[in-house]
């Protein structure tokens, strides 16, 4: 048997045996689904081999799955956050219901997405596609009724991505004859893009849906907040990578493998349009992405919805990266890929382990949650450091890597605006610590504990992988090098612990994590030692305020309207939001549709007067008209 | 302003007949009356919505321990005529109760918390703490004149020695110009 | 001072940290009475505190000087308790006015503590209602003496006659619900 | 293995030097504005005792690890940046490991120290530390804006991103940055002034109006690192300015006056200043600094 049809038939074996183990033992069934993602895991990563291509027919279409490099880099995410996630969800989900109707969808997104990695031809890739949108879809849903309108939202965008794509696929099956991804991206190669823009945008819609790329972002939010958190996890780091994929796919295979300064005139609405237009389009809409992602971001009270915005602005650096092309560009954007699936997996499931324990990830009504669960703060810590750029953890490197290939390849303005994006996120990185973790103790939350050690393991491996990944991003380097060599680009270079630029100017962070850690320590041996003796732990309520003692009622953690300056100064930003916009058209389309009701009034004599107007303008214009 | 005094006339009559009170106007500008306890709300309402006295200005109590009775004070104030109305009442000082009146003016809760602390007098339904600007105070209310304020320092806070030879600062005054210190200054004088 | 005289009696360290600690007095004014107005004068320019090497201080985390400006109310003292202990050693106490000595005009209030240091220690005493900025100047002075003599060490005595203190404060103070002092 | 104890000596050296420059400066600072405002004020070595006097404090309480560890994130921040700058041109001891990073590593982990001490602040759950951070963080995004027009203009010019790289550049053709992109240069120097956060951008400590901000509860040896770190900081980042855009320093006279007469522009700028609110201190940033930094940029590329 066929190691990619050994992997599905596990997952959605899985799938199916845990939707009917549920009845027998509400743990059983999650135990289930990580072994059956564990044991897919492990099958896989033993049998891997990416010359392998299957083909078969099926109902006269040819089908091709096989493994790229490019594939295999996702296959990591895809697979390490899916296993970390389902053993994370045996505790995280263990009191709540219809847990066989959860795994059987969480089973089936995991399967859909190694089905979308191992297709190689454009139907597959669809179906698995619309299978992914659904299960997540399922799960959206799964909190009850308030999520109903978020799962329409979702699946409306879900809905415009997909026709947007199936249609793209039916014209290229029209111009190439075959369903093989290969075959088209051969074909464009030879023929040049002129003509097939239109595919090429379709798919950058279909793809961007899911990466929530700045026009068709308004589900994310929402979406992301709303899902159980270990689903979320995996929905918010693994999912939306599927739109990334295909991106890369689209902006690296197909717009820049040949000269993409030709400017082909298309007439009509298309004029002007080449591959740079719609690369530079891409990264600007990217740009922006990330820039309002993070100043909503640092609007929310709620916890989840603050990850959820921020998701989709670090998917705005990874397309800003990908759309830019250089090798640099690239290679940051995939190495942010992946990151970003590590850290943001691992906030999502510390932050549902403060929903479990605490019962609300609401920051105006948590505070002072540190010494309750200090695991979870330090994976929340690391991750968040991780998030925000800061060495010697990952995400450094990542966000590195990005600039030097936009400084270095002339995308000034684009830099500033990522920067700005950049720099904002430290706000809102500082609210989701401050506002669960520090701050004075609520009394309400006295009895927290800290969360099982099933959750615990899954977020602090994942917080020590951006650790390692700070110190040496060769390890990422190897296979992104491998997937970048699949595209197209030659001779990728990389090394274990140094990042280097084109113009020879490199970091070496080995050299930086020694010296921060070298310091730290030594900063931390001076005053511990000096201080351990005299030095004693006094409640958060033991503070100066003027001599006053706060009693056990109140608490004086400053948690409204935390950046309410900042929010002051970027106001006009603020003012539209595609939300708004959507909401708008839909109501106009309302009150068109009202309106054209009104013409039907039901009244003989309206209808009587209708057509004598009519009669009367065809009497007057007839020349014109029928002339 | 002309001195003789129609306005302040004109509100005193007015309050006189239609309350049956008494009253006298003090100097210009300034009117006195006196209503029974009942009144004090329909003369301050009166006083507002008809004649424009819309200003509170403050509220006090004074202590007059020799009749038995306290006497609380509103002054309100017209901006319009400016003239200062003082309504004064007196209720019985063994069963201090008077009527919570911060309907009328929402800053008469602060005056009255003040003299609910200071005097003991009880305001049914005043919202507030019952601690104003006192803390832990379990003594009798410290404005109250038959509190003595003397004995309870000597009591509760001690006394660094050497200021026993400190004589009251009004005696060294008089004697220093040769005037008398009138009587009701020594009647419940603290010696 | 005499710095042959201390030589024998304290280490030569001690006398470094005493020297700094003089020379950098940061000052938490506790401006509860009519004397808080001379502070600005005293810290501003004409005569300029600063050239001592005195400062204000936000927070009493931050301060050595707790400068108490006046009379104290029972419900003043609470707080200054409280900020005196929220003080780290070394810490010292001015005391303004003569309020603070023998209760000054306030002396038979119902409200008003009379001598400051039978609650909390006091190292120098500024006699005045008010003292002027030059008297605040030499008071400080004072205290610099002290610190650099070596026995302005009243935290410490707070600490060792803990419980004298807190019996005269609870007798004022009667609702005490104070966390416990014991650093 | 002599490569190594030269490091090692020259680390120390540079760090200890950073702190003697960074705490004198602080005295001279207070001095000036004594001066300025009529009075005799301290001695230029004041600020010497005051840290000697805060690490003889005791230091009884903490409010947890985090408030523990925040002083240690500002002092390694402190450090590391100090590291990864070239101190002098061409010096045996000074130039540390500045071949080993490069601007926008520096851009990053600048934000380190001061993202510590926000936790460590955050810990002490006092309401006024919370605030003083929020504003702190908001005018960051402020400053970074112009200031990395500037560095980006600046990179652009030289075509390398590394700071020892753009120093010598500069001694190499003889012409500091400040001349050959004076736009880029005014940018990078309005961003300094929130850096420094001296008056009118003083919204973070802000006395007398938020207690002094996020070090509120911090005393004693917390505070006595704090103010040393932030000394070696201040150092750190006027060095960088010189090495920027003022070609660097031969020798450690050099360097002084260089970064004293930079260092003392802001000062004097906030002593007749008054205090902005914090959005007017944000949008500050992103009117004339934000459109010289354009201007730089513009010239940097034709």
């Amino acid at each position: 048997m066929n190691t990619y049809f050994v992997v599905l038939l596990i997952l959605f074996g899985g799938a199916i045996i845990s939707f009917a183990i549920n009845k027998v033992s509400y743990l059983l069934s999650g135990i289930v689904a990580f072994i059956a993602t564990a044991s897919a895991t492990v099958f896989f990563y033993l049998n891997v081999d990416t010359d392998n291509f299957v083909q078969f027919s099926l109902a006269g279409f040819d089908f091709q799955w096989g493994l790229n490099s490019l594939s295999l880099l996702f296959t990591y995410i895809v697979l390490g956050l899916g296993t970390l996630a389902t053993l994370y969800s045996i505790q995280y989900m263990r009191f709540k219901n219809n847990l066989g109707y959860f795994y059987f969808n969480f089973l089936l997104g995991i399967g859909s997405m190694m089905g979308i990695l191992f297709s190689q031809d454009f139907i597959s890739f669809f179906i698995f596609w619309e299978i992914m949108t659904w299960s997540s879809y399922l799960i959206v849903v799964y909190n009850g009724n308030k999520t109903h309108k978020i799962g329409i939202k979702y699946m409306i965008f879900s809905g415009i991505g997909a026709y947007a794509m199936l249609m793209s696929i039916v014209m290229i099956y029209a111009d190439v004859k075959s369903f093989l991804i290969a075959d088209y991206i051969d074909y464009i190669s030879q023929v040049g893009l002129s003509g097939h823009y239109l595919q090429i945008i379709l798919l950058i819609v279909g793809f961007g849906v899911k990466s929530a790329l700045m026009p068709l972002h308004v589900w994310a939010p929402k979406a992301y907040a709303n899902s159980p958190m270990g689903y979320t996890s995996l929905f918010s780091g693994a999912l939306s990578k599927m739109g990334v994929y295909g991106l890369s796919i689209v902006l690296l295979s197909l717009l820049t493998n040949f000269n993409t300064g030709e400017n082909v005139s298309l007439g009509g609405l298309f004029e002007g349009i080449n591959a740079e237009f719609i690369r530079i389009i891409v990264q600007w809409l990217g740009a922006i992405t990330a820039v309002m992602g993070t100043l909503y971001a640092l609007k929310q009270n709620d916890a989840k919805k603050l990850l959820a915005y921020s998701s989709i602005a670090q998917l705005g650096y990874i397309i800003t990266g990908l759309a830019i092309g250089t090798e640099l560009a690239v290679m940051g954007a995939l190495f942010l890929a992946v990151l970003h699936a590590i850290f943001k997996g691992a906030l999502f499931m510390a932050m549902g382990a403060v929903e479990r324990q605490a019962g609300t990830t609401d920051m105006t009504k948590i505070s002072g949650l540190v010494r309750k669960m200090p695991f979870t703060f330090i994976v929340t810590l690391m991750s968040i450091i991780a998030l925000a750029g800061i060495p010697p953890l990952g995400g450094f490197v990542g966000k590195w890597l990005l600039y030097e290939g936009m400084i270095t390849s002339g995308h000034y303005f684009l830099v500033v605006l990522i920067f700005f994006s950049s720099t904002a996120a430290f706000l809102y990185c500082y609210r989701i610590l401050f506002g669960i973790f520090l701050g004075q103790e609520e009394k309400e939350t006295i009895n927290v504990r800290e969360a099982p050690i099933s959750m615990l393991i899954p977020m602090l491996l994942l917080a020590i992988l951006t650790m390692v990944f700070g110190t040496y991003p060769g390890l990422l380097f190897e296979p992104i090098a491998n997937a970048m060599s699949y595209i197209g680009y030659n001779d990728v270079v990389w090394e274990m612990s140094t990042i280097s630029n084109v113009w020879g100017d490199k970091v070496s962070l080995d050299y930086v994590s020694l010296t921060i850690f070298t310091v730290f320590i030594v900063a931390m041996i001076f005053l511990t030692i000096k201080n351990y003796k005299g030095t004693r732990y006094v409640t958060t309520k033991d503070i100066s305020t003027s001599g006053e003692m706060p009693t056990e009622n109140e608490n004086l953690t400053f948690q409204l309207n935390f950046f309410q300056p900042f929010e002051r100064a970027v106001a006009p930003l603020y003012k539209r939001s595609m939300d708004k916009i959507y909401n708008t058209i839909g109501e106009s389309l309302d009150a068109l549709f009202n309106f054209v009701r009104t013409i039907y009034t039901g009244n003989g004599q309206t209808y009587a007067l209708y057509v004598i107007v009519f009669l009367v303008i065809m009497l007057i214009f007839k020349d014109s008209i029928f002339n | 302003m002309s001195n003789d005094l129609v306005l302040e006339n004109e509100i005193l009559n007015l309050i006189k007949s239609a309350f049956n009170a008494e009253g006298n106007v003090i100097k210009s500008r300034r009117v006195e009356v006196f209503v029974k306890k009942d009144q004090v709300s329909s003369v301050l309402l009166f006083a507002k919505e008809q004649r424009g006295y819309i200003h509170l200005s403050h509220s006090t109590c004074i202590d007059w321990i020799e009749e038995g009775e306290f006497e609380l004070i509103y002054s309100i104030l017209s901006p319009k005529d400016k003239i200062m109305l003082y309504v004064k009442t007196r209720i019985d000082r063994d069963n201090p109760v008077m009527e919570n009146l911060d309907g009328i003016w929402h800053q008469l809760n602060t005056y009255e918390r003040e003299m609910r602390e200071m005097y003991g007098i009880e305001f049914p339904g005043l919202i507030g703490d019952k601690e104003f600007c006192l803390e832990d105070w379990d003594e009798i209310p410290p404005m109250r004149r038959d509190f003595d304020t003397v004995e309870f320092a000597r009591k509760t806070f001690y006394q660094r020695p050497g200021r026993e030879d400190a004589k009251d600062v009004r005696k060294t005054l008089t004697e220093q110009s040769g005037e008398k210190i009138p009587d009701f200054a020594t009647k419940y004088s603290r010696e | 001072m005499n710095i042959v005289k201390d030589k024998k009696s304290q280490h030569i360290v001690d006398y470094i940290k005493e020297f700094a600690r003089k020379n950098s007095l940061f000052v938490m004014a506790y401006g509860t009475g009519c004397g808080a107005i001379e502070i600005p004068p005293t810290m501003t320019s004409r005569y300029d505190a600063e050239r001592f090497g005195i400062r204000g201080a936000a927070t009493p985390r931050q301060a050595d000087v707790l400068l108490i400006t006046g009379y104290l109310a029972v419900k003043t003292l609470k707080r200054v308790i409280r900020v005196y202990e929220q003080m780290q050693d070394p810490k010292y106490i001015i005391a303004f006015g003569s309020c603070t000595i023998n209760g000054g005009m306030y002396f038979d209030s119902y409200n008003t503590i009379n001598a400051l240091d039978r609650y909390v220690p006091v190292d120098v005493y500024i006699n005045g209602c008010m003292p002027r900025p030059e008297a605040v100047i030499e008071g400080f002075v004072a205290l610099q003496e002290k610190i650099q003599r070596g026995d302005a060490d009243n935290g410490k005595k707070y600490q060792e006659n803990i419980d004298w203190y807190r019996e005269n404060q609870m007798k004022v103070i009667k609702n005490w619900n104070m966390p416990d002092y014991n650093w | 293995m002599e490569d190594i104890i030269y490091k090692i000596l020259g680390a120390i050296l540079t760090i200890i030097t950073a702190f003697v420059v960074g705490i004198t400066y602080g005295g001279l600072t207070r001095k000036v504005i004594a001066r300025v405002q009529n009075r005799v004020g301290p001695k230029f070595y004041q600020n010497f005792f005051d840290v000697l006097k805060l690490l003889s404090k005791r230091t009884a309480i903490n409010h947890g690890v985090m408030q523990h560890f925040a002083p240690m994130f500002i002092f390694t921040s402190a450090v590391t940046v100090l590291m990864f700058i070239p101190i002098l041109h061409d010096g045996l001891f000074f130039s540390n490991f500045s071949f080993h990073g490069d601007l926008i590593f520096l851009l990053y982990i600048m934000p380190f120290g001061p993202l510590g001490m926000a936790l460590g602040a955050g810990q002490t759950g006092n309401p006024n530390s919370a605030i003083g951070v929020t504003r702190g963080l908001s005018q960051m995004v402020g400053f970074e804006i112009p200031f990395v027009l500037s560095l980006v203009a600046l990179m652009v010019q030289f075509e390398t991103t590394s700071v020892t790289e753009i120093v010598n550049i500069q001694v190499e053709s003889g012409v500091w940055m400040i001349f050959s992109n004076p736009f880029a240069f005014l940018a990078a120097l309005f961003a300094m002034f929130g850096m420094f956060r001296y008056a009118p951008f003083d919204i973070v400590g802000a006395p007398a109006e938020l207690a002094s901000g996020p070090a509120s509860e911090f005393g004693g040896k917390y505070l006595a690192i704090m103010m040393s770190s932030s000394s070696i900081f201040t150092f750190a980042k006027l060095v960088l300015y010189v090495n920027l855009f003022f070609g660097g320093a031969e020798n450690l006279v050099e360097l002084l006056i260089k970064t004293f007469i930079l260092y003392m522009v802001p000062v004097v700028y906030g002593l007749v200043s008054p205090r902005y609110r914090t959005e007017q201190s944000i949008t500050y940033f992103w009117k004339w600094p934000l459109a010289l930094g354009v201007i730089g940029m513009i010239w940097a590329i034709i």
